[in-house]
C-alpha cells in the first residue's frame, strides 16, 4: 500500500509550520506597529479648514506671536482658538475684501461660529494644562512642531503617553530646566524634596498629574 | 550504494533476537518500529539515553530567568510605581510568574525537542511505502537496517534477508528510500 | 473630558447648544475622532474657556434665602457652594442647595407652555392670563410664602390694578406655629434668632435645628464652635419624636410622642419654676396650668428634671429651641422657658418675620368654598403644588370650577396636571430676584444662564400681571433696590453711585448689614394660660397612634421630587433610598407584629394610606412618623410611585393627630442601603464621654504606630494630603454626599440597583447605633476612601490602575482599569464603586451639569473618592504658575467645603497651621481598622459626648 | 503465544478505535443537545460582553461571585487529570494507563472553561490583554505584585502544558488510529495530526524522556496552579480568605473534585463504550479510594480553618466562620458543602459501597456539587460579611449567572463528548505495553517455577 502522503509533503508541512509561525508573530506585532503609524496617531495629516488660514504668513511674515491669538494658553488649560472678532480686529482693516476671508466675515456678521477641525487632540481622560506648560517654559513647538512653516497645521508628534512621559520623566534633559528644583509647590518647609525611596515616580509622573 | 532492508516480526522478542543476530553480522545501522515502547527492543538496540533532559533544563532556566528579569525591568526599573507601599523590587511577588514561565519553557522545550530529535513532523518516510507497515502502529514489530557495501563483515542483502527470515520474520523486503 | 467647547454663545446662551453636550461623555476608546472646535464669535469679557467662574446668587425656599456661589464652566452652572460672606450660609451649603443645580437641567422640566385653544407660546399665554385677570369673577393667586421685596412690590401693584384679586400663600412646611406663639406671647409675630455659639446648655424640643430651620447652616456653624471637647463644650439635650440629625449629635436624647413632647416641655418649665430665682419669672396662672398636665413616665420625668437642672445651672447661656413642626403649645412653652432662663437678648433674640405680605392674604383653605361658589375667575398657582400637598382641599376636582386656571410649574406636577394652562417656571439660576435670609439679610438671586427654555419666575409673572408683559425682572429688582435706598428715578442720583453699589451687592450676593434689627418685645406670659390649659388637659386616652409629620431630609416638601440625586439619597437615619416609610420604634413594631418592609394601613377619619413600615430605633413609642414629599402621582416621572404621600391623611403639618394603624399582609419593596442596626464593639468608629476622655485619654495613635510590618517602611515627605473627620460634628445630614456627587459626576443608578447594593456614592455616611436598642446612641461616620499608605487595593490590581501618588493619594486611573474588582474585595472600608453598566447616560442624569475636570467613568471601571484630586492639581498648577508654594488651606475638598459643622478637615501633613493636623494630633484621633495595618491617611476623631454625670434611659 | 498476543493487540486496537468511525444515534442526540447548550453559553457570554456584568447578581461588597466560583471550580476539576497522568506516572502506578487519557482530556476541557470566566468577569474584557507585558504606547506594565498576573501565568502555563502533555501522549495512538482507519481521507486527517509517527525506536527514546520530563514538570505545576489560584484569596485581607492554609487546602480540594469528576465521567463512558475490559472495577475502585483520601485531606483543611478562626479570637474570623457561614443569607451552600464533602465521602470506607457503581456515580456527582458550593461559600460568603458591618449585602444570582454556569457545563460535556467520539479514549500503546509486560512477568514467574 502506498504511503498516505508524497515525499514532498515533508517540506510542505515544514513550510506551512514556518508560515503559520511567522503569521502568528506578525499578528502579535502588527497592532503594536500599526498604532504607532500616522493612521492612528494622525501625525502629518494636514486637514482642510473652513478658512484657508496660513500660519506661515501670520507668524513669519507678520511676526505675530502665538499668544496673540491663542491668548488663553497662559491662563487656562486650553490654548483656545481666537474668536472671530480677533480675526476681524485686523481684517476689518486689511484684506477686508478678500474672498478668502469670506467665511470669517460671515461668521462675524451672522454670529455663527467657525467650525475648525481639531488637529491636536488628546483622549478625553487626559487633563493637559497649557498654562502650566507655558509658565514652565515648554516651547509651543515642542508639542506642536514648527507651526510657522505649515500652510495647514498638522501634528508632528504622536502626543501619546510615551511622548508625554519622555519629558515628564526627565524634564531637565529634555527641556533644559530642573523640574524638581522648580516645583516649589511640592517642596517641604525646609526646602527638602520627597525622599528618594526607590520609586522613581515623581510629581510629574504620578498618574493623577494627567488622569483625574 | 547502501542497501536497506525492512523486516516484520510478530512480537518484540523475535525482533530483539533479530537485532542481536544482525548485529553479529556486523550491521551497524539499525532501527526498530514498534506499536509500543518495549523493553526488549530498547535493550537490544542499546541506544544511549536521550539528551533531551539537558535541553529542558536549559530551556526552563532560561524561561524563569527571562521572566524574572522582565518583571524586574518593567516593574522595578522602567516605571517603579508605589504600589501599596511595597518595595519596587519585590522578589516574593516576582517568583510565581518566574516559576510558571520556567515550567512553560521547559515543557515547550521537551515537546518540541521530542518531535525534532525523534525526527517527527514529517508526513512521508520510506517505511510508509512498505506494504503492511500500517501494522507497525497496531500489532507487528519492524526492523530496518542499512548494509554498508564497504564494510567487511556485512554480508549480502540475500544473506541478511535469509537470516531474518530464519529468525521468524513475517516478511523481509528491500527498503528503496533508505532507513530514515 | 479634556476638550473644551468654545461656544460661540454668550455666557447665558448655552441652552441653545445642548447638542454639543454629547461630547461631554467620557472615557471612550483611544481612537481619535475628527472633532470640531467652535471658538467664540465675540468673546465675552472675563470668560476664559477652561477656567471656572463663580457667581453669587441665592437659593430661596419658603421665602428664606441662603446665599450661595454657583460655579460656571463656559456658561454651564455645574456646582453650588455656600457663600462664605452670607450670614445664612457662612460658606456652607446644605443638601437642597447642593442638589438644586440638577433641577436646572432636569429632563422632566415643563418643556413648553400649554394652554387652552392650543396656545403654546409663552407670549400668547401671558396675554391670555392678563386678559383672564381682568374679566369675570375675582382672580385668585396662590404663591409660595415670600420675603422678596420685589415680589411684594409687584403684589402690591397687582392688588392696586386688580382690587378684587385675592392672594394666598401656601407651603406645606410653612412654620406658622412660631408666629402664632410669638403673637400670643408678644402680641405680634416674630422670628426667633438663636445664638448657639453662646449657648452652653441647649434643649431641642422636636427641633432639628442643624438641618431643617431657615438658618440651619448658620446654626450648625455656630454649634460647632462650642463642641470641641473641653470645659467650654456645650451640652445638647434633644426631645423629639423621630430620630433627626440633631438628635444624633445631642449628648442625650429622648424619644417622645408629640403629645408627650408638650407635657415634657411643661414639666421642664414647671421644674424651672421651682428653682429659686427663676420662680419669679412666671405668673402663677402659668404655673397652675403647667400642673394640669398628665404625669410623664418615670424616665421622662427624670430626664425633664435633669434637663431643667442643667438649664437652670447655665442660666443666661441656656437655650430652649422648639422645632418648626411642633404645635403652638410647645413653642409657647419654649419661649416661656427661655424667658425664665433669661435667654432673651443673650442666646435668643427676635426680629420681624421674614416672609411677609400676609396682610390681606387669604388662607388657602378658603379657596375650595370660593371655587364651589363659582367666585373664582382666573386661578393662578405659581411655584406651589397644593393639589399634591393639600389633598384635603380636593383641588384636583375643584380647579375646573375656576373660569380659567394657570400653573407656573417647574415640572408637570399634580397641580399643573389639574390646571388648564401651564407655564414653565424658571430655575433660580435662570432668573433675577431677591429675598431675605433667615435674619432678614437682603439677598439677590442672579442668573448664570439664559433660560434653557422660555420660562418665567413667579416674580416675572406677578410683575407682568401688575405692569404688563413682558416684565424685565432685572430692571424690576434694580428698581426695588433703588426704592429701598430711597432713590428716585435714575436721573435724580446725586452724590450716590447706585450702579457701583448695585454691582457690589450683586457681586457679593447680598446687602451687607441689611439684616433686621432685633426687637425687644414685651412678654405677656399670662396670655399663654388658655392655650396651655387646653393643650395640657387634652385627653391622652384616645386609641391608635399619634401621627408625626416631618419634613423629608431628602425631598423637603416634595418640590425636589424630580431630582434624581435627592430621590436616591439615603435617608440619614433609616438609610432608605427611593422612598419613604412609616417610621416606628421597635416596641411599636412589635405591638403591630410587623417588621421593616411590611405594609401597614394608616387611617385618619375616612382617609387611608398604605405605607411600608420601617423600624427606627429611638423613635418614640406609640407614634408613627411619616415624612412629606414622597408619593407623587404624575405618571412617567421619576418620582412616580416612589414612597407614599403623607398629606393624603389630611393632617396639617405641625398638628397633633391620632391615626389607626392596621397591619396588613403585604410586603413592600424597600431600597435600604444599610439594613441592620445594632452594633457591639466596632473597631471602625469610637465614641467616648467627655469625662472619660479628659481623665483618661485613649492611645489610638500609639496603637497604630505599634503595627508591625515585614516590609520596609515607606518614607513620605513634602506635601502629603490627609483628612481628619470629627465624628462629634457629623450629624449625617448628607450635604457632603450630594456635594461629592455634584463635584465628581457620580451617577444615580435607580432603585433596583440600590436594592442590590450598587449605589455609586464615593462618600457615604455609615450609621451605627450603640447602647440601649430602644434608646440608642447614634454614630454617623462619613466613609470615603481612606487613602491608606499601605493600601490593600493597590497591590492586588494587576494593571497598575490604582497606585500611590508621591503626595500620598491613592490614585484611581479609570482609563487603565480593566475591572477585576479585586481592589474592592480587598478594601476593608468598602468605598470602591463599580460601573456595573454604562451609567453615564442614566435617566435623570444631565450631561450639562457634569464637572469637566473629572472624568466620566465608563462601564466596567472602578471608581472611588480621590480627595478631590482635580482641586489639588488645579491649585498646584496655579502655584507652579505663580512660582510659589501651596498656601495653607488652598485646597478644599467638596465635602469639606459644604459641611456646615466643619466636621471634615483636609490639608497637607507638612502644613503645621492646618486644622487637619491639629485634629490629627488630638488623642482621640484614630484610624479606622488600624489593626489591619493599612495605615489610612484619613483619621477620625472619636465622638465625644458631654454627659452631665448619669445618663437617663440607657 | 506470539500469534495470540498479536491477535490480542489487534483486537484491542480495533475495539478502542472503533467508536471513532461509527457514532450511535444517542451520541448524535446528546451531541446536538449539548451543542445547543454551548451555543446558549456563547450567546449569554456575548450578551454579558455587550451589556456589562451588571447583568449578574454581583454587587459591592460581593464583587466576585459566580464567575470566579466557576473559574475556581473548573480549574480544580482539571487537577485530577494532571494528578493521574503525571504524579501517578512518576509513582509508577501502571493502572493509570486505563484512565489517564480520559482525565487528561477532562483537564484540558475544564481548563478551557476556566480560561473563559476570568476574562468574561472583567469590567472591560476587551482590555484583558493588558495583563500581558507588551511594548504599549503608554509605558505602563502589568503589576506583578498582584496575584492576578500570577494567576494568569499559572493558568496559561497549565493549559499549555496540559495540551502538550495530552498531545504527546496521543501521538502513538493517533498513528494507530491513522493506520486503522477504514477510509483514506480519514487516514490522511489523522495522518497529519500523527505528525508522521512511525514507532521508530529512535523516536520512542526521546518520546519516553519527554513524557517523563513533562510528568516531572507537570507535578510541581499542578501543585503551584491551585496554590496560586488560592493566593487570589489568601493575599487579600478578607476574613475567611486571609489564611496560610489556603494553598494546600485548595490543592486537596481541587484533586478531590477532579476525582469526583473523573468518576462522574468514566462510569457512564465505560458502560456506553463497553470498556469494562480496559477500565476494570479495580481502576474505578482505585479512583474511589483516592476520592476518599483527598476528601479526608480537605476535611482536615475545614477543621484547621475553623480551629484557627476560633483560636485566633479575631472577631471578624469568628463572625465569618461561626455566624455567616451557618446562618448567613446563602447558608444553604454551606450545608450542601458540609454534607457533600464531609459526610458523604465517608461511605467510601466500605468496599461494598465503593464497588457499587451506581452509588459511586451518584456520590461523585454530589461531591461535584459540594465542591462548587465550597467555592461559593468561600468567595461569596467571605464577601457578604466582611469587616464593615455597615456595608454588608447579600448576593442573589440572576438568570444570567445560572445560565452561564449551565452553559459552561454543557460546553464542557460537549467538548468531552467530541473527545470520546473522535479520539482514542484509552492510551492504546500504554495499555498494550502494560499487558505485554504483565504477560512476560507471568511467564517468567512460571518459568522460574517450572
Amino acid at each position: 500500500m502506498a504511503a498516505l502522503f508524497p515525499p514532498w509533503s515533508n517540506r510542505a508541512l515544514r513550510i506551512a509550520l514556518v508560515v503559520v509561525g511567522i503569521l502568528a508573530v506578525s499578528a502579535l506585532c502588527f497592532p503594536m506597529v500599526y498604532v504607532r503609524t500616522p493612521f492612528v496617531t494622525n501625525e502629518h495629516v494636514a486637514l482642510d479648514q473652513p478658512v484657508a488660514f496660513d500660519h506661515r504668513h501670520h507668524v513669519l511674515d507678520e511676526g505675530i506671536a502665538c499668544l496673540y491669538c491663542h491668548t488663553d494658553a497662559e491662563r487656562s488649560a486650553y490654548a483656545g482658538l481666537p474668536s472671530t472678532d480677533v480675526c476681524m480686529g485686523c481684517h476689518s482693516q486689511v484684506w477686508n475684501q478678500s474672498p478668502l476671508l469670506e467665511p470669517v466675515r460671515q461668521s462675524y456678521f451672522s454670529g455663527r461660529a467657525l467650525a475648525w477641525n481639531r488637529v491636536h487632540s488628546l483622549a478625553e481622560f487626559v487633563y493637559f494644562d497649557h498654562s502650566v506648560h507655558v509658565a514652565r517654559g515648554v516651547a509651543c513647538e515642542h508639542c506642536h512642531g514648527p507651526v510657522e512653516t505649515m500652510a495647514r497645521v498638522e501634528k508632528t508628534v504622536p502626543l501619546d503617553m510615551d511622548f508625554c512621559l519622555d519629558c515628564h520623566r526627565n524634564p531637565k534633559e529634555k527641556l533644559g530646566f530642573d523640574a524638581q528644583r522648580d516645583f516649589s509647590a511640592m517642596r517641604t518647609e525646609d526646602g527638602r524634596f520627597p525622599a528618594h525611596t526607590g520609586h522613581a515616580v515623581t510629581e510629574l509622573t504620578t498618574c493623577s498629574t494627567c488622569h483625574r | 550504494m547502501a542497501e536497506s532492508l525492512i523486516a516484520e516480526f510478530g512480537d518484540d522478542a523475535a525482533l530483539a533476537r533479530a537485532i542481536d543476530r544482525v548485529r553479529e553480522l556486523g550491521v551497524r545501522e539499525l532501527d526498530a518500529h514498534t506499536p509500543y515502547s518495549t523493553e526488549l527492543v530498547r535493550d537490544a538496540l542499546g541506544a544511549p539515553p536521550s539528551r533531551l533532559s539537558t535541553a529542558v533544563l536549559v530551556g526552563g532556566a532560561l524561561g524563569a530567568a527571562a521572566a524574572y528579569g522582565l518583571e524586574w525591568y518593567l516593574v522595578a526599573h522602567l516605571y517603579p510605581l508605589n504600589v501599596g507601599g511595597r518595595p519596587p523590587h519585590f522578589p516574593l511577588g516576582f517568583v510565581p510568574i518566574a516559576f510558571e514561565m520556567g515550567v512553560l519553557f521547559a515543557s515547550g522545550t521537551a515537546f518540541v525537542g521530542a518531535l525534532f530529535l525523534g525526527r517527527l513532523v514529517r508526513l512521508w518516510a520510506p517505511v510508509f511505502e512498505v506494504p503492511g507497515f500500517e501494522h507497525a502502529s497496531r500489532d507487528t514489530f519492524w526492523l530496518t537496517l542499512k548494509l554498508e557495501p564497504g564494510s567487511a563483515n556485512a554480508g549480502s542483502v540475500e544473506r541478511v534477508s535469509a537470516e531474518l527470515a530464519a529468525l521468524g520474520a513475517l516478511s523481509v523486503r528491500e527498503l528503496p528510500g533508505g532507513t530514515a | 473630558m479634556a476638550e473644551v467647547f468654545e461656544l460661540h454663545l454668550r455666557r447665558r446662551d448655552l441652552g441653545k447648544l445642548v447638542a454639543a453636550s454629547l461630547a461631554l461623555s467620557g472615557l471612550t476608546a483611544c481612537a481619535e475622532r475628527r472633532e470640531k472646535i467652535f471658538p467664540y464669535v465675540r468673546r465675552p469679557a472675563g470668560v476664559v474657556p477652561g477656567v471656572a467662574t463663580h457667581y453669587a446668587t441665592s437659593v430661596v425656599r419658603d421665602g428664606f434665602a441662603v446665599g450661595v456661589l454657583a460655579e460656571s464652566h463656559e456658561g454651564r452652572p455645574t456646582k453650588i457652594e455656600g457663600n462664605p460672606e452670607h450670614p445664612a450660609s457662612l460658606g456652607a451649603a446644605g443638601v437642597f442647595e447642593q442638589a438644586s443645580v440638577l433641577d436646572l437641567y432636569d429632563p422632566a422640566r415643563v418643556a413648553g407652555s400649554r394652554g387652552p385653544l392650543g396656545l403654546t407660546s409663552r407670549e400668547s399665554l401671558e396675554r391670555e392670563l392678563s386678559a383672564a385677570f381682568g374679566r369675570g369673577a375675582a382672580p385668585w393667586l396662590v404663591l409660595e410664602p415670600t420675603s422678596s421685596p420685589s415680589l411684594l412690590r409687584a403684589l402690591a401693584a397687582l392688588r392696586a390694578r386688580f382690587p378684587r384679586a385675592r392672594v394666598s400663600f401656601h407651603a406645606p412646611l410653612a412654620a406658622d406655629a412660631r408666629y402664632a406663639a410669638t403673637e400670643r406671647l408678644f402680641g405680634r409675630p416674630l422670628e426667633p434668632q438663636y445664638r448657639f455659639e453662646r449657648a452652653t446648655v441647649v434643649l431641642a424640643l422636636g427641633a432639628d435645628f442643624l438641618h431643617d430651620m431657615p438658618l440651619s447652616l448658620r446654626h450648625a456653624r455656630d454649634f460647632a464652635t462650642r463642641r470641641a471637647p473641653g470645659p467650654a463644650m456645650s451640652r445638647i439635650y434633644a426631645a423629639e419624636t423621630t430620630l433627626t440629625p440633631t438628635g444624633t449629635l445631642a449628648d442625650e436624647r429622648i424619644g417622645l410622642a408629640p403629645s408627650e413632647l408638650v407635657r415634657f416641655a411643661a414639666a421642664v418649665l414647671a421644674e424651672l419654676a421651682k428653682q429659686g430665682e427663676l420662680a419669679t419669672a412666671l405668673p402663677d396662672g402659668v404655673k397652675s396650668a403647667l400642673a394640669r398636665g398628665a404625669p410623664l413616665g418615670e424616665t421622662e420625668a427624670a430626664f425633664a428634671r435633669k434637663v431643667a437642672r442643667e438649664l437652670a445651672r447655665a442660666r443666661g447661656a441656656a437655650l430652649v429651641v422648639a422645632g418648626p413642626g411642633t404645635p403652638e403649645s410647645v413653642q409657647v412653652l419654649a419661649l416661656l422657658a427661655n424667658a425664665a432662663l433669661g435667654s432673651v437678648g443673650r442666646t435668643l433674640s427676635f426680629v420681624e418675620p421674614v416672609p411677609s405680605g400676609q396682610d390681606g392674604a387669604l388662607p388657602l383653605a378658603k379657596l375650595p368654598d370660593a371655587l364651589r361658589a363659582g367666585d373664582v375667575g382666573a386661578l393662578v398657582f405659581a411655584g406651589t403644588n397644593p393639589v399634591y400637598s393639600a389633598p384635603e382641599l380636593a383641588l384636583d376636582e375643584l380647579v375646573a370650577r375656576a373660569q380659567s386656571s394657570f400653573c407656573l410649574a417647574h415640572v408637570e406636577n399634580e397641580t399643573a396636571r389639574a390646571c388648564g394652562s401651564v407655564l414653565p417656571e424658571a430655575h433660580y439660576l435662570e432668573s433675577w430676584g431677591d429675598a431675605r435670609a433667615g435674619d432678614g439679610t437682603l439677598s439677590f438671586v442672579q442668573p448664570l444662564i439664559e433660560p434653557l427654555r422660555p420660562s418665567a419666575s413667579a416674580l416675572e409673572l406677578v410683575a407682568g400681571l401688575a405692569f404688563g408683559f413682558p416684565a424685565s425682572t432685572h430692571e424690576f429688582v434694580r428698581d426695588t433696590e433703588r426704592a429701598r435706598l430711597g432713590l428716585g428715578p435714575a436721573s435724580a442720583d446725586i452724590g450716590f453711585d447706585f450702579e457701583a453699589e448695585w454691582e457690589r451687592n450683586v457681586q457679593r450676593g447680598f446687602v451687607e448689614h441689611s439684616e433686621f434689627a432685633a426687637v425687644n418685645p414685651t412678654l405677656a406670659p399670662e396670655r399663654a394660660v388658655p392655650l396651655l390649659e387646653q393643650a395640657l388637659s387634652a385627653p391622652s386616652s384616645a386609641s391608635g397612634f399619634e401621627l408625626h409629620l416631618a419634613c423629608s431630609p431628602t425631598l423637603y416638601d416634595g418640590r425636589f421630587s424630580e431630582n434624581a440625586w435627592l430621590l436616591e439619597l439615603p435617608h440619614p437615619l433609616t438609610k432608605q433610598s427611593w422612598g419613604n416609610a412609616a417610621l416606628v420604634s421597635s416596641r411599636t413594631a412589635a405591638m403591630l407584629g410587623r417588621h421593616t418592609g411590611d405594609v401597614v394601613e394608616l387611617t385618619h377619619g375616612t382617609r387611608r394610606l398604605r405605607a411600608p413600615l420601617v423600624i427606627l430605633p429611638g423613635h418614640a413609642d406609640g407614634s408613627v412618623t411619616l415624612e412629606l414629599g414622597f408619593g407623587h402621582a404624575v405618571a412617567d416621572q421619576l418620582s412616580h410611585g416612589v414612597g407614599v404621600n403623607a398629606s393624603v391623611l389630611g393632617v396639617p403639618f405641625g398638628t397633633v393627630a391620632r391615626v389607626e394603624v392596621r397591619p396588613t399582609s403585604a410586603k413592600a419593596d424597600l431600597a435600604l442601603t444599610e439594613d441592620h442596626w445594632l452594633l457591639a464593639e466596632e473597631a471602625v468608629a469610637h465614641e467616648l464621654t467627655l469625662a472619660s476622655y479628659t481623665q483618661n485619654p485613649p492611645k489610638y495613635e500609639h496603637d497604630l504606630a505599634a503595627q508591625p510590618s515585614l516590609l520596609p517602611s515607606f518614607e513620605y515627605a513634602g506635601t502629603q494630603w490627609a483628612m481628619s473627620i470629627d465624628l462629634s460634628l457629623c450629624s449625617g445630614c448628607n450635604a457632603c454626599v450630594v456635594a461629592c456627587q455634584a463635584e465628581n459626576n457620580t451617577p444615580v443608578v435607580g432603585k433596583d440597583l440600590v436594592k442590590n447594593s450598587r449605589e455609586m456614592y464615593w462618600l457615604r455616611i455609615d450609621r451605627y447605633l450603640t447602647g440601649n436598642p430602644d434608646a440608642p446612641r447614634v454614630l454617623q461616620q462619613p466613609m470615603l476612601c481612606q487613602h491608606c499608605e499601605k493600601a490593600p487595593c493597590e497591590y492586588v490590581c494587576p494593571v497598575n490602575a490604582t497606585v500611590h501618588s508621591t503626595d500620598g493619594l491613592n490614585e484611581m486611573v479609570y482609563n487603565r482599569c480593566i475591572g477585576t474588582r479585586f481592589c474592592s474585595n480587598n478594601c476593608p472600608y468598602k468605598v470602591r464603586r463599580f460601573n456595573w453598566f454604562d451609567f453615564s447616560g442614566a435617566r435623570g442624569a444631565t450631561l450639562l451639569q457634569r464637572n469637566p475636570d473629572v472624568t466620566v467613568r465608563e462601564r466596567g471601571v472602578m471608581e472611588k473618592c480621590t480627595y478631590c484630586v482635580q482641586r489639588i492639581r488645579r491649585a498646584e498648577i496655579l502655584a507652579r504658575r505663580e512660582q510659589r508654594r501651596l498656601r495653607p488651606g488652598e485646597v478644599v475638598t467638596a465635602c469639606q467645603q459644604t459641611c456646615a459643622t466643619g466636621a471634615i478637615a483636609f490639608g497637607s501633613l507638612d502644613d503645621e497651621s492646618s486644622e487637619m493636623l491639629r485634629r490629627r494630633r488630638e488623642p482621640r484621633a484614630f484610624a479606622a481598622f488600624a489593626e489591619l495595618g493599612t495605615r489610612p491617611r484619613t483619621r477620625y476623631l472619636a465622638k465625644i459626648r458631654n454627659l452631665d454625670g448619669e445618663e437617663t434611659g440607657s | 503465544m506470539t500469534q495470540s498476543a498479536r491477535e490480542a493487540d489487534s483486537a484491542l486496537t480495533d475495539q478502542l478505535v472503533r467508536t471513532v468511525w461509527s457514532g450511535s444515534v444517542y451520541f448524535r442526540i446528546a451531541f446536538a443537545v449539548l451543542g445547543l447548550g454551548s451555543a446558549g453559553f456563547a450567546a449569554l457570554m456575548l450578551y454579558t460582553f455587550q451589556r456589562g456584568i451588571g447583568l449578574w447578581g454581583n454587587n459591592i461588597p460581593v464583587a466576585w461571585a459566580f464567575a470566579i466560583v466557576n473559574f475556581v471550580f473548573w480549574i480544580g476539576i482539571g487537577h485530577a487529570g494532571t494528578f493521574i497522568s503525571a504524579i501517578l506516572y512518576l509513582l509508577e502506578q501502571r493502572w493509570r494507563a486505563a484512565v489517564n487519557r480520559f482525565s487528561e482530556a477532562m483537564t484540558l476541557f475544564a481548563v478551557a472553561q476556566a480560561l473563559l470566566f476570568p476574562v468574561l468577569h472583567l469590567g472591560r474584557p476587551w482590555f484583558a490583554y493588558w495583563l500581558i507585558p507588551y511594548p504599549d504606547r503608554m509605558q505602563v506594565w502589568p503589576q506583578v505584585k498582584s496575584p492576578l498576573p500570577w494567576d494568569f501565568a499559572a493558568v496559561f502555563t497549565y493549559g499549555t502544558v496540559s495540551l502538550l502533555f495530552f498531545y504527546l501522549g496521543l501521538l502513538p495512538d493517533l498513528a494507530s488510529t491513522r493506520d486503522s482507519a477504514p477510509e483514506r481521507w480519514r487516514r490522511r486527517i489523522y495522518g497529519v495530526f500523527a505528525l508522521g509517527w512511525r514507532g521508530s525506536e529512535d523516536a520512542w527514546r526521546h518520546y519516553r524522556m519527554a513524557y517523563l520530563l513533562l510528568a516531572g514538570l507537570a507535578t510541581p505545576l499542578v501543585l503551584s496552579v491551585h496554590s496560586i489560584v488560592s493566593s487570589d484569596f489568601a493575599v487579600g485581607l478578607t476574613p475567611g480568605w486571609h489564611s496560610t492554609i489556603f494553598p494546600p487546602f485548595f490543592v486537596a480540594g481541587a484533586i478531590f473534585s477532579g476525582f469526583a469528576m473523573v468518576l462522574s465521567l468514566i462510569i457512564p463512558a465505560r458502560k456506553a463504550f463497553h470498556l469494562e475490559n480496559v477500565i476494570t472495577a479495580r481502576h474505578v475502585d482505585n479512583c474511589a479510594k483516592l476520592l476518599l483520601v483527598t476528601g479526608l485531606c480537605l476535611e482536615y483543611g475545614y477543621a484547621v480553618e475553623m480551629f484557627v478562626a476560633w483560636y485566633s479570637g479575631d472577631e471578624f474570623e469568628l463572625w465569618q466562620f461561626f455566624v455567616t457561614r451557618p446562618t448567613g443569607p446563602n447558608c444553604w451552600a454551606f450545608y450542601v458543602m458540609m454534607f457533600a464533602n464531609v459526610l458523604l465521602p465517608q461511605l467510601l470506607w466500605s468496599r461494598r459501597l465503593r464497588t457499587n457503581l451506581k452509588l459511586l456515580w451518584v456520590i461523585s456527582l454530589v461531591v461535584n456539587l459540594g465542591m462548587w458550593c465550597e467555592r461559593f461559600v468561600i468567595i461569596v460568603m467571605g464577601l457578604e460579611r466582611e469587616y464593615l458591618r455597615a456595608d454588608e449585602a447579600a448576593f442573589n444570582p440572576t438568570w444570567v449567572d445560572w445560565g452561564l454556569l449551565a452553559g459552561s457545563v454543557c460546553f464542557f460535556l460537549f467538548l468531552f463528548l467530541g473527545f470520546l467520539r473522535w479520539l482514542p479514549v484509552v492510551a492504546l500503546s500504554e495499555v498494550k505495553e502494560g499487558r505485554r509486560e504483565r504477560e512476560r512477568t507471568l511467564a517468567q514467574a512460571e518459568g522460574a517455577r517450572g
